[in-house]
């Protein structure tokens, strides 16, 4: 995977950030989420301009064939401005699934769309309990004589109500494929469930009968699912960082400047000593966050730990700097119109997609040999 | 009226109560007024108060058979927030006009003391009443204000004088809030309800009747207020009267995983025990402090139970979560259980920051308790104008 | 068992505390500490005076047929001065296990020396691993012609090497049973291990065809070897909710005499809030030990769950009280000469003794039905 | 000496340690000498101070090859916390007489800062020194000394100056340690290890050419001998200079508790990954701080390694308990991973307590880094005879 120089991922970066700061404000995340797609087409044509859809798509497929460096780096511009998405669904996972499998003619016939962000696509990778392994898959496909036939259940799939292109994980007699279904299939029922973060997008799928395709893989078909989770975790580490770091400074500013007692409440030890304690926790997250995807880029073997240890680090920094934030705010931060609750929503969904804290430090251990 | 004894007094209520009170009656607007008539609704009270001038014994007595008959309205001299604050620091005339309709709950009422830049610092206030002789005119806002829609009158504080001290400046009032310049707007919360209100008052005006203690002694007015607040949810905190027993019913987390399918979990069966831990200690300490109470000394344990409660609410939520997992990322009439989670979790703050954050309890709880020095403020001693108000 | 009345029962608790107020001082923990035998015999001398040995024992034994209640309330005392003592080995556990068993005969012949303080009793209640259950055991039993003899080994044994009364527990072909063993006797080694807490003595024992005798049991063994722990629990909770306290006393008292920055620390919030929460802690380990021995002395079902909530929440509050202590001293504390490292020493040692918090905290839920 | 290129440099140094080192050395007292004279010493210093003049990089050339060779020496000119000082702010006879000597390692140093009255308010140190023209006399006591017993000098802050606000009637010498008024005592820790030691100092003498700085600007001098001090211990934590590699001997913790056979027990494991993880994030917050400095850009993460560093001793201690359980009951050397784990509890206090406590680390990172406000100080404008010592 060729990556962009540091000065172009910073520039890429820069760019990102200012295109959000402009069109990804308080008000049009307020007003994203309440929308039924949940995302700003115009925003998100924007953001396929500037190639974000295809950031992580080869060169060969209308993709930059950038890697999980410049990914991380535009999550935590993302996750800093509570950008309401399909880019984690879309250009991460299942982009990365279709590159692993190595389907060369459904990727020639899918993935241009997908890097173009004219498409969106995304994976049913799991069933109700949220277990992020080959065994918490519900989807079995059975052959008959006009190709395969889908039926079970598929939950918390992304964007799937907005879905143009429809991945599924399911087993076979011979084990775990994945399999290509058109969304309006029939047989197909794509519900979308009402979220507590309201910036999220969230379905569930049930089949039966569906017709699908399965595609071909080069290889084993879990290690191709786990370089797609992989990627979403490294994504989804960097908006987490981004996200600490942008409450924590907005709580600070706050500190700063609400006076009690005649003086900036950030005066107090109270309020100070949690904001450094929470500052070690924002650096912290970055860089867990960094690592896991310089690890992931570099092909190291430490990658999977890497990997464990930022989805933990950054989950549990998210959740605990924005928990403490509504409080260090006190009653401004008890509204809706205020935007701390927003970030403890996003914090608490990321810390379950993928797997929880308590999943990733299980598998951060075994990967240390333990 | 003679002196009884506590058998008499006894004989009397119940047999009032069996002659008067029925379930039925519940939500019967007329029966407070027959409480009221009968001298049981505030029997600690003197007789030209609607009271009986009786001691708490015998006062006990009277509320424990309204309690027994599950008749409301008795004991009110301990627990009527407005009208026992009305009858320490009003006037005579507003006494005359107002606590008769506040014991029978013909009066709604609502608190006006928290402001935007007022939370921690209530002493902060900037609403200002301007003293125009027979009257005052009040401009200002208020927040955190619970049932101000359906509310005639609210205990207001107010700023009357701006070149003492913070605290030496403020005036307590009963505020009439159906006129004019009265504006309540409903205040989304982090959990989607509207059970709080922003008030506005625009020249607002209050009879000079309506002072409660003198002007700028408010503050001391003010504490009198919360003093009988506090006491009023401390015995609520009391938990049932029965006393503290041990668990009998399913503790809500042990069922909550077992329906998920996780109570096996070792790692949530430690935070589960944890969790029911804090709350079961809270429980102990509030006995505990009961009994102290109940010997007449006092207890310094009370003044631990919010923050103690916060860390419960929070804790709970937060084990609640776990359990769920995933599941958790939904609300929404579909998703019961997570939107439980999901609406504790933010409600934990409603005790973790209303009334007094747990970093101010610390601080109470610091220097009240256990002596420690306070802070040096450094507004204390200038006039209110001179008072920063801006960062940055 | 008869209690005594809450008058006797605080009368009895402030005579304890003037007690230990002149004889039990930190100079005279220290000296203890340093002995062998681990405890002052003079002091001894008059706490059994005081009927302190007894406390558990029947009159008809020679002692005062008293509960829970006292033995929790005295306790505080003992914890608040750090009492070097075999009381919880002799007068407690051994008391308990012996009354519990309930062969009349061997508690005729032992407990009236135990009640008066005259011989001190000891049991080997597990082995290495300190699980303080049946299967913990590491101790068999065998018939001979000539008796009953013991091999195995015992650990973390309170005060065997001051033992004039050694029982065992041991398993024999038909269960559990209790012997009692001569400390002296041939194939017995009694090795005082070197403890953390300098003011505990315990003992590794190994037993090599050791003459025993077993002592009849009028019900479930292990029944009454449950008796004994849950009353050792309730002991120790009374020493950790007093020791706490203590501690926090003399935290507080320090953080208002210290000056720094030309104020009392005390007066900062991050000392302020951490004796806030120390508080809390404190009056909480103090409602849970109460509250175990009461249901205790009432014979409440509760009385299990009361007693696990007691050992993990006061395990819990000591180790945090003192562990805050030290950093709220600062560097005074991290000298040999200031005594807070050894209530941190008392806590560490309390938190091991009968059980780990988390051992206590699985009891407690197992109680609760789930 | 002309100008080299870094080619030339390198041979330079490699060759002439070809020449004179070899592993057998170390520990020969000449062999510092030697590298004073050849210039590798403190290669960024002047050339009448032993040095060439080198500009930063050129200098970690030199510094490279002598760690490359495994030979001590060089890079005092960022490593010698004391002759840096010295050089900054001595007097010239002192320099004359100390620098050399202390770059060969010829003289035993010690700190004289910290006193029982002044630890985490150092300014407020009582410690008197008196000018008595050609020398100053010093009375007074300091603590949490290493090495004292041995040395030659100590870093000394005294109070010259009673009348005026307590930063400001500070001076800082070097204080001649071999003399009869001063008397060292080894100071039992907690963890019955006396590394540290009182130090009593009685009418000792100090010659006035021993002042660094002017008298009464000692807290300035001082502040120039923390920032040396941090910077050497910043460098050291900064690990292995191949950079941050994942785990590939097995994590301690994880060996323990395979060894004590629970590793299994998942309450451990996730208890074992969290202390784990502190670590390997401090890491990797070092290496990323050490990539913002090596482009130029200042980093605010150092100011956080001590913070951290606090937890993972503590946490680490905390897990190595879990994990031994019982065992944690014994010291001694018949229990060697229960005197670890006890060592390490009462040794965590070294660093959440010594060199600033985690309470005043928290300051200077909300303060220093975050940019929020100081707290009042009391004490800050007044002379210092009139600041507040006694409590109660």
């Amino acid at each position: 995977m060729a990556s962009l120089s540091a000065e172009e991922r910073s520039a890429l970066q820069d760019a990102v950030h200012r295109l959000l700061a402009e069109r990804c404000t308080e008000a049009d995340v307020r007003a994203t989420m309440e929308t039924p797609e949940g995302y700003d087409p115009d925003l998100w044509a924007r953001l396929s301009e500037m190639g974000l859809p295809g950031l992580l798509i080869a060169e060969a497929h209308g993709g930059s064939g950038a890697g999980p460096l410049e990914l991380e780096a535009i999550m935590e511009e993302a996750g800093a401005a509570l950008l309401c998405s399909p880019l984690l669904a879309s250009g991460v996972i299942a982009a990365t699934l279709l590159a692993a499998l190595g389907d060369e003619a459904a990727n020639a016939r899918l993935l241009p769309a997908v890097a173009s962000g004219d498409a969106i696509a995304t994976v049913a990778l799991t069933g109700d309990k949220g277990a992020w392994t080959a065994g918490g898959v519900d989807v079995t496909a059975s052959p008959t004589p006009d190709g395969w036939v889908l039926d079970g259940a598929a939950a918390h799939v992304l964007h799937a109500q907005n879905a143009d292109i429809l991945l599924a994980l399911a087993h076979t007699a011979a084990g775990l494929d994945v399999f290509e279904v058109d969304p309006t299939a029939q047989g197909l029922t794509i519900e979308p469930a009402p979220t507590f973060d309201h910036t999220l997008r969230l379905a569930r799928l049930t089949f039966t009968a569906v017709p699908a395709q399965r595609l071909e893989a080069s290889g084993p078909v879990w290690d191709a699912v786990q370089a797609a989770l992989d990627m979403a975790l490294v994504a989804l580490a960097g908006e987490q960082a981004g996200a600490t770091r942008r409450c924590l400074d907005f709580t600070v500013d706050y500190a700063n400047t609400r006076i009690q007692f005649g003086r900036p409440i950030g005066g107090f030890q109270a309020i100070k000593h949690m904001a450094a304690d929470l500052l070690l926790e924002a650096e912290s997250a970055t860089s867990a966050a960094r690592n896991a995807a310089a690890r992931l880029a570099e092909g190291s073997p430490d990658a999977p730990a890497a990997i464990s240890l930022a989805a933990f680090a950054c989950a549990d920094a998210f959740v605990t700097t924005t928990a403490a934030s509504i409080q260090m705010h006190g009653g401004i931060a008890f509204t809706w119109a205020h935007p701390a609750h927003l970030y403890l929503r996003r914090a608490r969904a990321d810390a379950q997609l993928f797997g929880t804290p308590g999943f990733h430090r299980e598998r951060y251990l075994q990967q240390l040999g333990a | 009226m003679t002196e009884q004894t506590d058998a008499q007094l006894r004989d009397e209520v119940t047999a009032w109560l069996a002659a008067h009170w029925s379930p039925e009656r519940r939500g019967d607007k007329t029966w407070l007024a027959e409480v009221v008539a009968a001298g049981w609704a505030v029997p600690r009270w003197s007789v030209d108060w609607f009271g009986r001038e009786l001691a708490d014994p015998q006062a006990r007595i009277i509320e424990r058979a309204f309690t027994e008959a599950a008749a409301p309205g008795s004991g009110q001299d301990r627990t009527n927030l407005w009208a026992n604050t009305l009858l320490a620091k009003g006037t005579e005339p507003l006494k005359a006009q107002l606590v008769g309709p506040l014991l029978r709950g013909e009066v709604g009422m609502c608190l006006l003391y928290s402001e935007p830049g007022a939370g921690s610092d209530l002493a902060g206030i900037r609403t200002r009443a301007d003293n125009q002789g027979d009257r005052y005119i009040v401009n200002g806002q208020k927040v955190w204000t619970s049932t101000a829609a359906n509310a005639d009158y609210g205990m207001l504080i107010a700023r009357t004088d701006w070149d003492v001290p913070k605290h030496r400046g403020i005036s307590f009032f009963f505020c009439p809030m159906k006129q004019p310049g009265v504006e309540v707007r409903p205040l989304r919360q982090i959990t989607n309800e509207s059970f709080f209100n922003e008030v506005f008052l625009t020249d607002v005006e209050i009879p000079a009747d309506n002072l409660l203690g003198r002007e700028g002694e408010g503050w001391g007015v003010l504490q009198t207020a919360l003093a009988y607040e506090r006491s009023v949810m401390g015995e609520m905190a009391r938990g049932p009267r029965s006393g503290v027993k041990d668990a009998t019913a399913e503790e809500p987390l042990i069922a909550l995983a077992r329906e998920a399918g996780v109570l096996a979990d070792p790692v949530l069966r430690q935070q589960i025990a944890q969790a029911i831990a804090y709350k079961r200690l809270n429980a102990l300490n509030t006995a505990r402090a009961k009994a102290d109470l109940a010997q007449g000394s006092s207890s310094s344990i009370m003044s631990l139970g919010k923050l103690a409660m916060s860390r419960i609410l929070h804790e709970e939520a937060r084990v609640r979560t776990a359990i769920l997992g995933a599941e958790s990322l939904y609300e929404g009439k579909d998703h019961p259980r997570a939107e439980d989670a999901n609406f504790l979790t933010l409600n934990a703050y409603f005790t973790s920051i209303g009334g007094g954050t747990d970093q101010i309890q610390r601080n109470i709880i610091g220097e009240r308790v256990l002596g420690l020095p306070k802070e040096p403020e450094l507004d204390r001693d200038i006039p209110f104008r001179d008072v920063r108000t801006q960062g940055g």
